[in-house]
């Protein structure tokens, strides 16, 4: 795993990535204006979670590093779901 | 890996930088579950009380959550910004960015303390007679609100100190084209503070 | 005493030791400043068995006032605060750091062939922050009002209720916690990046492989209570709704997430000793260790399964029937890999060349006390019978023969087997084995009689207690004295011997692994070569010719 | 110790000792292992010792058995504890409230005691609360247990078998007197029961009991 960095990413990729996220947070201000029932929660948790993911990938260089880092971050995630989802093997199915 | 042990040791010289990227993304794990702790809080919450956190959400400004949205992401963008500004050698640039990112963390928290203060003259805040007459709900609803953005601003200031640290360090050229990992380090660090943010918003101020 | 087997990495000639290296400063500065992480081992072992005194001091008193039904020396308020600080004492700042921080901070650079951990600096802090969580949580024993008396567990809502300081020992634990985490962090960037040429991952000593396992429980499963501990810590300050019934607040919510953390903190208190007992055996066994990958792949496992299995705390609270059968099978299946290590260890012996050294006697007790707390722990697993037995004193036996019996004796262990080497000089081994036969009898005989009176109904956290229960407390609060003997002769042995003892070869029992290959005390730097790996980390194949050839 | 005391018993010591069986011969077959490899491979009688990598068949067997032993086990836990759970529709209803440090029950005819009595050979479901903090209701004779929370509510059920008097603890730490937080249930023949239930005055003889 020796380190390559060798990668600048370019300021215009940074402000393509910007602006891709500005148009994702007026989209979900937009869709939480309907009423989708249960729905609105994942819609905006799908794309707070598209948007974690580009500044992740791009602003954090993820996309760029080796791969360990990726592998790191996804124990960490996975972690953090077994955590919530173990929760409410709880929650979901009390009488 | 001879080599980096011992240039290690002998403490003067640049440490291993990957090293130094896995420190920090270790930490940036520990601080990604102690938010993940108050997230499962929230969720654990929301699915027991929904009806009274939609009701209570109307009390928060959207208008407000999304500048502070866009001041955030904006604040990234500049960081990043920042970091390839120093790789390329251009100090000058790397400086100028890393001050707006920093200028915008202050517009946040400015921001912010507008938002808790107006709360607090329509006596919402911790405690108070008002919000204790409040359904049970709602009640848990405002604690959750308090505890997590005023952690979340706790980090932006924490991230605050440390560009500024970052700040003095590039214009003595401690940092530098060459040895840029604490930029580098302290722009994950910021990058974390806005993604709690990508999912604070959505998850406080737009529920129905 | 054995006779060196491996060639010894002195470089040219004598080199100072770390204990007389030259000084950046004078005194105790030189220590509490020192960035090596052989000194900051030793800083940690001196905080922690000082911490240990006082949590035995409080035990000592517990199981006086216990000794027969009524009061005895205190009131029954005096009795939860040294319940609840013995709890907080000897969990956060005795099993947590006692081996990672101790003997992993000394040995884990040297066994892997590196001059230091990845950051000495932070590592540092990592102790600066022990300290001052250590003195938080027990500032409360001066303030008006006295320590919490919540039991170490802090549950919701008496925690938000009592009179009693809580915030320290809240505060404490949250900063205990982040100096748990930075060491985590550092012995994981170090095993990734300051591996000595030639050592693979499965050339890594199988202690490695379990700081490993425990550095990644200590990240990813700490800040969890951290946030807790500070919640409850806020919500008693502020009045801020989280956890607390009256403002909505739910205390099973609180129990979950206290546990997610608080279930892994035993595996991060159990995996380094297990890790231990894997050095341990194959040196006084003189053969290498039978079925290296699946002890190494076992600790990730408990590591892995050992995060899943928190709500087993829970089973008499009222969760779903989804969450109560899933919480047992899960803690059904930690029992395979624990088991497996233990077959391991056993057949490490088969054939071996065995020489029961004290550290040899500890590390088979070990054996003995974990299989008992781990059978004991498959009953509380076990659902229709945890209904019974939960929150009796069946709980605090099987706690204390993982914990005490199990890590307890495993910290002995590595305390006698490494000692030669930490300090350069050799203890009494007949005194010491004798301080190991009074901690052995009397372990046994404060905590099995637990077990026996809690399953005949005898709660747990409790002051005061039934008649018919007398004789199990009587023979438990003797066992406390004998035990308590035991400690004393082996703390004054090996102290003696700090002073006296007479001076250490670098390799006293015949080891293999790296730290046996350099002077005893080890230099400043460890190696003055960096050593490249080409054998399996307990390979006595080339130990027996050396022995062939000299006989 | 009563013995079948409550339907419980049976399920939960047979569970115990399932469970005990297989550990203690395994507790006695790896500690004379230990004892008799540290006797018979000693350094003195055996000096040269063989070095032994693994064996994968051995592997194979010290994970299979052990996994078909704790499945089982699970199985017989689970299948005890699906019983604990399931109240029939015709129990007889209790309501227990806790606080620190006393309990107190309330019968559906609106009568309050501070001990427990039930009728046996009848299913005896108790709904549980806590007024302050938690507390955790237990029978020890009967092998069951309950926590008591606050904005929860819990239950529990148990058909008492036999004529007796019984000790009821609490085994969640409550604060000061947790320790003393203990009361008594009488179990009575049913025609006992119902004198007792009928009369208005709390003073009727308990000693039927033992």
């Amino acid at each position: 795993m020796e380190h390559k960095n060798n990668h600048i990413v370019g300021y215009g990729t940074y402000i393509f990535v910007w602006l891709t996220l500005v148009t994702l947070t007026a989209l979900t201000v937009t869709v939480a204006s309907f009423d989708l029932g249960g729905f609105s929660i994942v819609v905006a948790l799908i794309i707070a979670s598209v948007k974690a993911l580009l500044v992740m990938l791009i602003f954090m260089h993820l996309k760029f590093d080796d791969k360990i880092f990726r592998i790191f971050v996804a124990v960490a995630f996975l972690t953090l779901m077994i955590f919530i989802v173990l929760t409410f093997s709880d929650y979901s199915f009390i009488r | 890996m001879n080599q980096i042990a011992e240039t290690l040791a002998s403490e003067h010289i640049h440490r291993d930088e990957v090293g130094a990227k896995i420190g920090m993304w270790l930490f940036l794990f520990t601080e990604l579950i102690l938010f993940g702790g108050m997230f499962l809080a929230y969720a654990v919450y929301r699915f027991s009380y929904r009806d009274y956190f939609a009701l209570a959400s109307k009390e928060l400004d959207v208008f407000i959550g999304l500048i502070n949205t866009l001041i955030l992401l904006t604040s990234s963008l500049t960081m990043a910004m920042s970091i390839t500004a120093l790789r390329r050698g251009n100090k000058k640039l790397s400086l100028i960015f890393l001050s707006s990112t920093i200028i915008f963390a202050l517009l946040f928290l400015v921001n912010k303390y507008f938002e808790w203060s107006a709360k607090f003259n329509h006596g919402l805040f911790p405690g108070s007679n008002d919000l204790l007459s409040l359904p049970r709900g709602e009640i848990i609803y405002f604690g959750l609100y308090y505890v997590m953005t005023g952690l979340h601003a706790v980090h932006v200031i924490i991230g605050m100190i440390i560009l500024l640290f970052m700040l003095f360090y590039i214009k003595s050229n401690k940092v530098n084209q060459d040895y840029y990992i604490m930029l580098e380090n302290s722009g994950l660090y910021w990058h974390l503070v806005d993604i709690i943010w990508i999912f604070l918003f959505p998850l406080f101020y737009l529920i129905h | 005493m054995t006779t060196l087997n491996v060639p010894i990495n002195e470089g040219n000639g004598n080199h100072l030791d770390y204990l007389h290296s030259p000084k950046k400063y004078k005194g105790i500065l030189n220590w509490i400043l020192s960035t090596d992480h052989k000194k900051i081992g030793i800083l940690y072992l001196i905080s922690m068995l000082t911490f240990f005194s006082v949590g035995v001091f409080f035990g000592f008193l517990m199981r006086l006032e216990l000794i027969s039904p009524g009061k005895t020396i205190m009131e029954p308020q005096t009795y939860n605060q040294i319940f609840t600080l013995h709890g907080v004492i000897m969990i956060f700042l005795f099993i947590i750091p006692g081996l990672p921080a101790v003997f992993g901070n000394f040995f884990l650079p040297i066994m892997i062939g590196a001059k230091d951990v990845a950051f000495p600096r932070l590592n540092l802090f990592s102790w600066w922050l022990f300290i001052t969580g250590g003195l938080v949580a027990l500032i409360s024993l001066f303030l008006p009002g006295g320590p919490a008396d919540t039991g170490w567990t802090f549950y919701i809502p008496y925690s938000v209720r009592t009179s009693t300081n809580v915030i320290p020992a809240l505060i404490g634990a949250f900063i205990l916690g982040f100096s748990s985490i930075l060491t985590g962090l550092n012995f994981i960037t170090t095993i990734h990046r300051l591996r000595a040429p030639g050592m693979s991952w499965f050339k890594m000593p199988l202690f490695v492989w379990s700081l490993y396992a425990t550095g990644w429980v200590q990240i990813l499963a700490t800040p969890i209570v951290g946030i807790t501990l500070l919640l409850v810590a806020i919500e008693r300050w502020f009045g801020v709704g989280i956890f607390d019934p009256s403002l909505g607040g739910d205390p099973i919510l609180y129990q979950h997430l206290f546990w997610i953390y608080s279930h892994p903190a035993v595996y991060i208190m159990i995996l380094p000793a297990m890790g231990v007992i894997s050095e341990i055996i194959p040196v006084y066994a003189r053969r290498t260790i039978f079925g290296y990958k699946f002890i190494a792949f076992s600790s990730l496992a408990i590591a892995l399964f050992g995060s899943l299995v928190w709500a087993h705390h829970m089973f008499t609270v009222g969760m779903s029937d989804t969450a109560m059968w899933i919480f047992s099978l899960l803690t059904f299946l930690v029992a395979i890999p624990s088991a497996i290590k233990v077959f391991n260890w056993v057949s490490t012996l088969y054939k071996g060349s065995i020489l029961l050294e004290p550290a040899m006697l500890f590390a088979l007790s070990f054996i003995f006390n974990f299989t008992i707390g781990g059978f004991t722990g498959l009953m509380q697993g076990a659902l229709a019978l945890n209904i019974h037995i939960h929150d009796t004193s069946f709980i605090v036996a099987h706690f204390h023969y993982v914990m005490f019996g199990g890590t307890g004796f495993g910290i002995f262990a590595a305390l006698h087997h490494w000692f030669p080497k930490m300090f350069g000089k050799m203890y009494n081994k007949k005194v010491a084995k004798l301080s190991w036969l009074f901690l052995f009898i009397g372990f046994q005989l404060l905590y099995f009689p637990l077990f026996i009176a809690g399953y005949l109904g005898m709660p747990r956290r409790y002051y005061d207690y039934l008649p018919e229960f007398h004789i199990w407390h009587f023979i438990s609060t003797i066992g406390s004295w004998i035990l308590i003997t035991g400690l004393i002769i082996m703390f004054t042995n090996l102290i003696i011997a700090l002073r006296k003892g007479a001076k250490a070869p670098a390799n006293p029992w015949g080891g293999v692994t790296l730290e046996w290959s350099i002077q005893s005390p080890p230099t400043h730097e460890n190696f003055e070569v960096i050593p490249v790996i080409e054998n399996e980390p307990y390979d006595y194949s080339h130990f027996e010719e050396k022995e062939e050839i000299k006989n | 110790m009563i013995l079948n005391a409550s339907n419980f018993v049976k399920e939960v010591d047979g569970v115990f000792l399932f469970i005990l069986g297989i550990s203690l011969f395994l507790l006695v077959l790896i500690t004379v292992l230990m004892v008799v490899f540290v006797i018979k491979f000693n350094r003195k009688r055996n000096p040269r010792s063989k070095n032994i990598k693994g064996n994968m068949a051995l592997e194979i067997i010290w994970t299979v058995i052990p996994t078909l032993l704790v499945v089982g086990m699970f199985y017989y836990g689970w299948y005890g504890y699906k019983k604990m759970t399931a109240a029939p529709k015709d129990s007889f209803e209790i309501n227990v409230t806790g606080r620190m440090w006393v309990w107190e029950f309330t019968y559906p005819n609106g009568r309050k005691t501070d001990t427990l009595v039930v009728p046996i050979n009848k299913p005896i479901k108790l709904n549980l609360n806590s007024l302050d903090v938690n507390h955790s209701f237990f029978i020890p004779a009967f092998r069951i247990k309950k926590d008591v929370i606050p904005n929860k509510n819990n239950y529990l059920w148990f058909i008492s078998n036999e004529v007796g008097v019984y000790d009821i603890a609490c085994a969640e730490y409550c604060g000061l007197r947790h320790s003393y937080m203990y009361s008594k249930l009488y179990s009575l023949h049913q025609n006992e029961f119902e004198k007792w239930y009928g009369s208005v005055s709390d003073t009727v003889s308990l000693k039927t009991g033992k």
